[in-house]
């Protein structure tokens, strides 16, 4: 294991969570894409954190996981108000605001 | 650059990056949160891996404990009565495969030509360490972060809490959707 | 040191100001206040051309406050023999155009308050000596057009023809606001040339001022100039109606309303003739003797293309405006003979240009104001109703078509024998012959609208002019004749300016002092 | 502890505000409307005290530094705040009488992370202070949720979906972006950077350049902006459309010519390339628009492109001339989405056509409009002149010669789209002749904000000198 | 008083009248006084001239007194000014006395017009005189050319007098039209002098090229304004001005301007042979082929005017043969005598109100003062020995003979002939013959009219015995030879009189008069300028108009077109789906990487 090899497992997640944002229709499974996405980041961070020392990268994934929480929290709620505008999550249903 | 092999990493990479795929692509939004539950525990083993067993334990409390619940309980609530599962969109999933692609791609190449390796990993920060840069260091940034925790919660909950006559009217009427909180007030 | 000048742009924007505060129902007073503010910045024009020192020449009547020092941006104001002449024709049609727009009934309020910015940024183009400041009252003189044409203009159809019929589906050609806004967009992308023009000016004259004192010294590297020259005749060029970027002038023209029009096409069309010559020729003289067969090339095109396409026009606001395109072609040429006689030629004929084409469209506009239509075709006689009316057009006519004894004699005169000086000596041909076949159009026109049997059916009473119309083709029509027979009254101002420029750039004058034949 | 509360006394004042309107409606009793005067105050008061008080200095680790850079930032976004928050209130008490106090308390939340974030040097406190100003605005963005007139798509909870998918992706890219950074330069603060700088820096620095550029609503990052504007609340619109950007573009100062300065080979380049890509996105894709809303959001990503055309100079000039950029812009666009609001709410309809007959109905209004479209436009004697032409000029001395002339360009279809709105409301006669109702607060707010651009216009020295000393100040500290 | 202050005098009194009538309008609306300012104007130009002419007699020097009026480059581009010399003081003389006989003429010619139509004729004829005292007077030929030009406009402004026929307007604006076309010629002589000299003086002395060039330039206005071929169409039809205008305008001085200016640019013609050649065959040319259409008129005052335009080429063709002064004298004596002929002419037509030679016959007795004074003015045209026309012509025709120019002088002989036998035509038609119905009702004008047919016989009887003195005043040699061309022309004149007696007499008809009216009818010149300027100007014109509007303004509304299409179809790409959003901000990440990385 070295620190390339973690480095871009954390880039194969960042891209599938990539993906599932861009491909995915339900409000909820972009959430969860974007989860990948933070994840990976922390990913990189651990592994920073791991061979390179010091207390900053892993006080940085703590930072990181209070905003991802945050974050989750008010889409989650986005995503609840979007259902009962539509009846559905799916957001391509919110399209509306185009000309 | 040396490629050292890792059994630990070599069972933990194929799990988190097979689940994180099974979390984009599953149809049943449940098991896509299920997958997803399974990909941050397979981090928190490879934060383990890396020795950063608070983390470890953070990613579970918080990510498998916290995130993964209330995704659960989202989609629970939002999921359509008839029960029908959403399926995973495959319009457009070209233009994301490459993109996402392309962006691995990419990245792995910097990677591989910045070649990062320290091969000793250094020490690790304990527990105590993290605390006391917390509150010196990051101070400020730690009661910002309260103020955002609470800015979300506010948010959160105005955005879900229905009190708006108009709404709660119409609602009555019939014209809007039957929800799961029906009317607060 | 006097504030003449700081007073006469000042006047105009005052009086705007004052129009604020006039109560919308006191028409009279409204009209009172703008022709005082108007009046005064007349008044204030003769002033500085009795206190302009010929004899002296140069820049005279000096103002200066900073405004941003740090970038060099200074408000300076002083005037030489060019602006003391366009001054004085500035002044002429702007008092005349408030009277010209006397019986204007809608929203009266907002008009004059942008005739008079319009003019005051006008006045302000004409004696800054700060190339920020100049440009400034450039946009403040060319910006509120969009609003006097778009609010009081007139509209028409223009047939859907040629291989871009399908842009009508888009535009709606010949209404006001498709006219206001091509000018306005057209104008504006000239800006955006001269606005580069300025900041490689800016950039390169080592000071990093704008102070166009200072850059007329300045020895600019010849590539910067071939850089600067084509943006700043271009850029002013649209607003002079330079080939092919003339196309807002007859749609322009032919929209708005009278005192617009007169002010547009006799004082605007100026400026940017005016930039050409006193930025593009005098600060990068050397690319702009290069460049100066070009712009004569162009020039003449205008002359002779302008008239054909005003020849061929069968409503009488696009002859006039299409005359406009033509005789900016003749200013152009003027200035691009880059000798005496060429200069005091284009800035003459600026004048008389301004005066002429101003009592054209005061004319049409109480042509129009009367009889309620445009088409030549429909009218006919009108000599016999309104024989005053008839009599001062046919003197915009002659002066037009350049008979001697009107202002444009002399101005035509001096172009082309400047342009048969100068190293292209044919240059003159064609513009001559864009005089003759202007002498076909108008006198066409004239024929077509006043000569004939007397009117009849709804024409029959048209009414000659009243009291307040008296004025502007008056005051426009004896200047005409005055001009005409008195030319130094005006050329011994300009001429001093000339001098003065033309004297500072000895590798030009001896390129321009090539006898050809 | 002293250092800490003289340094942080104006955020932790708003930031005390913000719970306090909180508290004061939990303890019922008090009128939505009485809180948001109150709310405006507190900001006018905190405002106030800004001139009298001087935060700077810094906290221990140089975490924060604080200066006249900061002060600078910190009353654009005061004056923001409470030009914003006098606009909302009549529409909040009107539409969403229930919810107001926590319209204002996560109004200034968010302030409260904008104000923090000029000053940061360090990457966690950065990047916290930047959620803090984001999070709220997903919130405050899908505002209208179900309410509004019946006829008007309800688009709120879309307005907020999507700028919280595209700000999400845009985080989630901050983060990986700094794990790189900080995962190579070993250490948090920002003046770390230069020194270790490694291609995986570069790479990390492009996406949180990335990140920020979608709070700027820089191309290509800037797909949110004309369907929130459309969606969420006009009055909050005209917030979003200027504090997180001047938010934003403080970020993105701090972090390239504060912390990646001298890598300026690298970073300038992308900025060029989003600046250009803004200018000529923005007022092309400007051009078709029928809704005000959206018109002025694609000219907002106009506006964005050329204020990183000053940053891109990366010069002291260009920073004060993108400094004076962005606080003439506050009053501009403000005042112009919160005519387009007062408008609105009479006829009834955002579109360009609905504005007809404005000047004859409220020529106050409709001029006012007029000068705020074209300060937008950049002509002269109104500020947005002098804004797009020292930008310009720092552009060009800093040798973006090209830039300058496409933005210039450019800008001419701006005129277009600009004048549009101009020739609905001065040319076309509308049907409606009653004036326009507009509230005492809103017209305030309209008011103060005619006032600075013509204002400005008129004298833009004052400004000039004050953003000039704020960017020598930032430029020397670093 | 001064010679050059005489001379100023003379020449602006008219343009004070004409001034003070144009700006005191009721001056001008009430008629009677209008005419009034304007004869006083005419006679204060007579007097002086006449006075200018004593103090020449009395043997004072040329004067020339000029100012600046165009300045270029701190010196003076061009001047005006005043020059008295042997060539402008008896012009001077001509004009003003022509021109006040035909204002007193007028005055009781056109008082059947409207007070506002009557004062605005005077206020015209003050105008115009005041134009041609400024070509007689310049002293160089930018003022002459001035001049010319304000000639060229009063005339429009005359024979448009009746504006409200359309034939009379298109007449006017045809005339200046045409003049304006050959002015062009003008100004190019003009601007080629100036560039080759730096002044416009007829003094100068360029090279032989540019001499060439400019009395070629000069002579193509010169063929427009003295109605020589292929530019005379205009001078027919401009006969639809008052007669009285026909009389000074088309007969006495504006077309005469176009010989004045070679007589004064003579130094400048002296030095380019080639362009004299051209003008001898014009004139020649002109002078037949008028007289030949002369013959064929109908229209009184189209006979005087073709017979205008051949006595034209008379002097053109004396010209072209380098004998100026021959030129001179010819369009002295002939001024006078067309004068007469004409306001004789408008004396008849006043009588029968018509101006077609059928409506008259046996006026003689009718009208016996105005009978005399025309037979005598057709005498002296045909150049019958002992009337002033006489002496002028043989004078021409004498200077062909001594240099040797054969065929023009056979042409202008044959022409003499033509001259005679169609002047005899009009008289015979006109006053002898059968009283028509119109002619019966006619009665002798009153004085006011035959007063100046009576002036005006006196020079046309005699001015021909003033060459001797003429010639002194130019410095020219004059000397009466009795050589074959005195015969020959005198034998012409009686010889053409004779045949018109024997032809016309018996109610006939001229030989070739079919041809020649079929020619007339159907004017091949007329339809080619007319097809010029339908097809060539009007074409050309509305193309230009057609490219302007459709092209040129349509490729601007295309360039907006497409950009506002560009805007449109760009539209498309935000789609409204979130997905999509965030694909793009996924681009643009991957961009900036690369410019990142790739730098």
């Amino acid at each position: 294991m070295t620190l390339t090899s973690c480095l871009i497992l954390a880039a194969a997640v960042m891209a599938i969570g990539l993906y599932g944002l861009v491909t995915r229709k339900q409000a909820v499974a972009m959430l969860l894409s974007v989860e990948l996405m933070a994840n990976a980041a922390n990913m990189v961070f651990a592994a920073y954190g791991h061979f390179r020392g010091g207390p900053s990268a892993q006080v940085f994934v703590l930072f990181a996981l209070a905003i991802t929480v945050a974050e989750v929290a008010v889409g989650l709620a986005l995503v609840m108000l979007l259902y009962r505008r539509h009846g559905d999550t799916t957001v391509d249903l919110a399209s509306e605001a185009r000309q | 650059m040396n490629f050292e092999f890792d059994l630990g990493f070599s069972i933990i990479a194929p799990i988190i990056v097979v689940s994180a795929l099974f979390v984009v692509r599953a149809k049943n939004l449940i098991h896509a949160v299920l997958w997803l539950g399974a990909t941050l525990l397979g981090t928190a083993a490879l934060y383990a891996r890396l020795n950063a067993p608070f983390l470890a334990g953070v990613q579970v409390l918080t990510y498998v404990g916290g995130v993964v619940t209330l995704m659960i309980f989202g989609v629970m609530v939002t999921r359509r009565h008839d029960g029908i599962d959403a399926e995973a969109s495959s319009e457009g999933s070209e233009r994301g495969l490459i993109f996402a692609s392309a962006f691995f791609v990419l990245l792995s190449v910097v990677t591989w030509k910045t070649a990062p390796s320290i091969p000793n990993p250094a020490p690790i920060a304990t527990s105590a360490q993290l605390a006391r840069v917390l509150l010196d260091y990051y101070l400020i940034a730690f009661e910002a972060l309260s103020l955002l925790l609470l800015a979300a919660i506010v948010g959160a909950v105005v955005l879900v809490r229905r009190k708006d006559p108009e709404a709660v009217t119409k609602l009555r009427q019939g014209s809007a959707l039957p929800l799961i909180n029906e009317v607060e007030s | 040191m006097s504030h003449l000048l700081a007073i006469t742009i000042a006047a105009p924007a005052i009086a705007g100001a004052l129009l604020l505060l006039v109560p919308s129902s006191a028409r009279l007073a409204m009209r009172v206040v703008s022709l005082i503010g108007a009046v005064i910045s007349l008044v204030t024009a003769i002033l500085v051309a009795t206190q302009y020192d010929r004899a002296q020449g140069g820049l005279q009547l000096l103002e200066t406050v900073p405004l941003v020092p740090s970038l060099g941006i200074h408000l300076k104001l002083a005037v030489d023999g060019w602006g003391v002449a366009l001054l004085l024709l500035t002044g002429i049609i702007i008092v005349a155009g408030v009277l010209a727009s006397w019986t204007v009934a809608r929203r009266d309020k907002e008009f004059f308050l942008l005739l008079l910015v319009l003019v005051a940024g006008v006045f302000g183009v004409f004696v800054a000596q700060d190339l920020f400041i100049f440009f400034l009252f450039y946009e403040i003189a060319v910006l509120p057009m969009y609003l006097l044409i778009g609010i009081w203009g007139a509209s028409h159809k223009v047939p859907a023809e040629g291989p871009f019929t399908f842009t009508w589906k888009r535009f709606d050609v010949g209404s006001k606001e498709y006219a206001a806004m091509k000018l306005t967009l057209m104008l504006l992308v000239g800006s955006a040339a001269i606005l580069v023009a300025m900041f490689l000016l800016w950039a390169n004259s080592g000071a990093r001022t704008f102070d166009m004192q200072v850059l007329e010294q300045t020895k600019f590297p010849i590539a910067v100039q071939h850089v600067v020259f084509p943006l700043v005749w271009l850029g002013f060029g649209t607003l002079a109606g330079v080939f092919p970027f003339h196309t807002w002038s007859p749609d322009g023209h032919a929209s708005a309303p009278t005192a617009v029009s007169m002010l547009h096409a006799g004082v605007l069309m100026k400026l940017g003739a005016f930039g050409v010559l006193r930025i593009g020729m005098v600060l990068v003289p050397d690319a702009a003797a290069w460049w100066a067969p070009i712009v004569g090339a162009v020039a003449i095109v205008n002359v002779l293309y302008g008239a054909l396409c005003a020849a061929s026009q069968k409503d009488l606001k696009y002859i006039i405006a299409y005359s406009s395109v033509s005789h900016m072609g003749v200013v152009m040429l003027g200035i691009a003979t880059m000798n005496a006689a060429g200069w005091n030629g284009a800035v003459y004929q600026m004048v008389a240009h301004g005066i002429m084409t101003g009592l054209f469209f005061a004319l049409v506009g109480l042509v129009y104001e009367r009889a309620h239509t445009r088409a030549i075709a429909k009218m006919g006689g009108f000599a016999h109703t309104m024989p005053v009316v008839a009599g001062f057009f046919t003197l915009a006519c002659l002066s037009s078509l350049g008979l001697p004894g009107t202002a444009g004699f002399v101005a035509e005169f001096m172009v082309f024998a400047g342009a048969a000086k100068g190293s292209n000596w044919w240059w003159a041909v064609p513009g001559v012959l864009g005089a003759f076949v202007t002498a076909v159009y108008v006198l066409r026109a004239c024929k077509a609208i006043f000569w004939g049997p007397p009117p009849q059916g709804e024409f029959a009473h048209l009414e000659d002019v009243r009291r307040t119309e008296w004025a502007a083709p008056l005051v426009l029509g004896t200047l005409l004749v005055v001009f005409g027979f008195w030319p130094r009254l005006l050329l011994d101002f300009i001429d001093v300016a000339s001098q003065g420029y033309l004297g500072r750039l000895p590798v030009v004058v001896a390129l321009a002092q090539v006898v050809s034949p | 502890m002293n250092a800490w509360l003289q340094v942080f006394s104006l955020d932790f004042a708003v930031a005390g505000a913000a719970i306090l309107i909180l508290a004061l409606d939990a303890m019922g009793g008090i009128s939505g409307r009485v809180l948001g005067w109150f709310t405006a105050a507190l900001l006018g008061a905190v405002l106030v005290a800004s001139f009298f008080f001087d935060p700077s200095g810094s906290v221990p680790h140089g975490v924060y530094v604080a200066g006249a850079w900061v002060l600078f930032f910190k009353r654009v976004f005061l004056v923001a705040g409470i030009l914003a928050v006098l606009g909302s209130l009549d529409w909040l008490s009107e539409r969403t009488p229930r919810r107001q106090a926590e319209y204002y308390a996560l109004m200034l939340f968010s302030l409260t992370g904008m104000m923090v974030v000029p000053g940061a040097r360090d990457w966690v406190l950065l990047l916290v202070a930047f959620e803090l100003m984001g999070i709220p605005l997903y919130v405050l963005a899908a505002w209208a949720k179900t309410d509004g007139p019946a006829d008007e798509p309800k688009v709120g909870p879309e307005a907020g979906m999507k700028l919280f998918v595209t700000g999400a992706a845009s985080s989630a890219f901050t983060l990986f972006g700094l794990a790189l950074v900080i995962g190579e330069t070993g250490s948090t603060a920002l003046s770390a950077l230069p020194a270790q700088a490694t291609m995986l820096t570069h790479v990390g620095m492009m996406m949180v350049i990335a990140g920020m550029g979608f709070k700027l609503g820089a191309v290509p990052f800037h797909m949110w902006v004309p369907d929130t504007y459309q969606g969420a609340p006009t009055p909050f619109v005209a917030f979003l459309s200027v504090a997180p950007k001047a938010g934003g573009l403080a970020a993105l100062t701090v972090v390239t010519l504060s912390g990646w300065g001298t890598q300026q080979t690298f970073w300038a380049p992308a900025i060029a390339v989003i600046a250009a890509a803004s200018m000529v996105v923005g007022n092309i894709f400007a051009l078709p628009q029928t809704d005000v809303r959206r018109l002025l959001g694609f000219s907002g990503v106009a506006q964005i492109g050329y204020v990183l055309v000053a940053l891109g100079a990366g010069s002291q000039e260009g920073v004060a001339m993108a400094l004076f950029f962005i606080a003439t812009y506050v009053f501009t666009n403000l005042g112009a989405f919160l005519v387009v609001h007062a408008a609105a709410q009479s006829s009834g309809g955002h579109e360009t056509a609905k504005l007809a007959g404005l000047s004859r109905r409220s020529p106050w209004l409709g001029a006012s409009l007029l000068v705020f479209l074209l300060s937008l436009a950049g002509i002269p004697f109104v500020v947005g002149f002098w804004a797009k032409l020292f930008v310009f000029m720092a552009a060009w001395r800093a040798g973006l010669g090209g830039l300058v002339v496409l933005g210039l360009v450019v800008a001419v279809f701006g005129l277009f789209y600009y004048l549009s709105v101009a020739r609905s409301t001065f040319m076309s006669e509308g049907t409606a002749q009653e004036p326009i109702r507009a509230g005492l607060a809103l017209k305030l707010s309209i008011a103060v904000c005619l006032a600075a651009v013509v204002g400005l216009g008129l004298w833009p020295k004052p400004l000039v000198d004050e953003a000039n000393r704020a960017a020598s100040a930032f430029m020397q500290r670093h | 008083m001064s010679p050059s202050n005489l001379a100023i005098i003379a020449t602006v009194a008219p343009a004070v009248a004409a001034l003070l009538l144009l700006v005191v309008a009721p001056l001008r609306h009430k008629g009677a006084p209008a005419a009034w300012v304007t004869l006083l104007g005419s006679l204060v130009s007579l007097g002086s001239a006449i006075m200018l002419l004593l103090g020449r007699v009395d043997g004072g020097a040329d004067v020339r007194v000029t100012t600046p009026w165009i300045q270029e480059g701190s010196r003076a581009m061009a001047e005006i000014g005043v020059l008295i010399d042997g060539v402008s003081v008896p012009m001077l003389i001509i004009v003003c006395l022509v021109a006040l006989c035909v204002q007193l003429f007028s005055v009781a010619y056109m008082h059947d017009e409207p007070p506002r139509a009557y004062g605005r004729y005077f206020t015209l004829h003050a105008m115009f005189l005041f134009s041609m005292n400024i070509v007689v007077v310049s002293p160089n030929l930018l003022q002459l050319f001035a001049g010319w030009e304000l000639v060229g406009l009063t005339s429009y402004l005359l024979i448009g007098f009746y504006f409200a026929k359309p034939s009379a307007a298109q007449a006017a604006v045809k005339a200046f039209w045409m003049t304006k076309l050959a002015d062009m010629g003008f100004l190019f002589g003009l601007l080629v002098l100036f560039v080759a000299t730096g002044s416009f003086e007829w003094t100068s002395t360029p090279s032989a090229q540019v001499a060439t060039w400019v009395t070629a330039l000069l002579f193509v206005a010169v063929i427009g304004k003295s109605a020589q071929f292929p530019l005379h169409i205009w001078l027919p039809d401009a006969m639809e001005g008052p007669t009285p205008v026909s009389a000074l305008l088309h007969a006495a001085t504006m077309v005469a301007a176009g010989v004045f200016l070679v007589v004064r640019a003579d130094p400048l013609f002296a030095q380019a042979p080639e362009t004299r050649e051209v003008m001898l065959w014009v004139g020649t040319v002109t002078a037949v082929f008028a007289a030949g259409l002369a013959l064929v008129q109908k229209d009184i005052k189209k006979v005087l005017a073709f017979s205008t335009a051949s006595q034209l080429g008379y002097m053109v063709a004396a010209l072209g043969a380098g004998q100026a002064f021959a030129g001179f004298f010819h369009l002295g004596t002939h001024a006078f005598f067309k004068a007469l002929l004409f306001l004789a002419a408008g004396s008849v037509i006043h009588a029968v109100h018509s101006n077609s030679l059928e409506d008259m016959g046996g006026l003689r007795k009718k009208m016996p003062l105005t009978t005399a004074a025309f037979v005598i003015g057709a005498l002296s045209l045909a150049g019958v020995p002992g009337f002033a026309g006489f002496f002028s012509k043989d004078l021409v025709l004498g200077s062909l003979e001594g240099k040797g120019h054969w065929i023009p002088w056979t042409l202008l002989m044959g022409s003499a002939f033509l001259t005679a036998f169609y002047m005899g035509r009009v008289v015979i038609k006109a006053f002898w013959g059968n009283e028509s119905e119109k002619s019966s009702h006619a009665h002798e004008s009153g004085l006011a009219m035959t007063g100046p047919l009576m002036v005006l016989a006196i020079p046309s009887l005699a001015s021909g015995f003033l060459g001797g003195w003429l010639a002194s005043q130019v410095k020219a040699e004059y000397h009466v030879h009795l050589g074959l061309t005195p015969i020959v022309a005198s034998s012409m004149a009686i010889l053409g009189i004779v045949a018109a007696v024997v032809v016309f007499g018996r109610g006939g008809k001229a030989p070739f008069a079919g041809v020649l009216e079929k020619l007339d009818t159907f004017s091949l010149v007329d339809r080619t300028w007319a097809s010029g300027y339908r097809i060539g100007l009007l074409g050309i014109a509305s193309l230009a108009g057609w490219i302007d509007r459709y092209l040129i303004d349509g490729l601007m509304n295309f360039t907006g077109w497409a950009t506002l299409e560009g805007g449109a179809s760009a539209r498309k790409l935000q789609t409204g789906l979130v997905r999509d959003y965030a694909l793009m901000v996924v681009v643009g990440v991957v961009v900036l990487v690369l410019i990142g990385v790739l730098r």
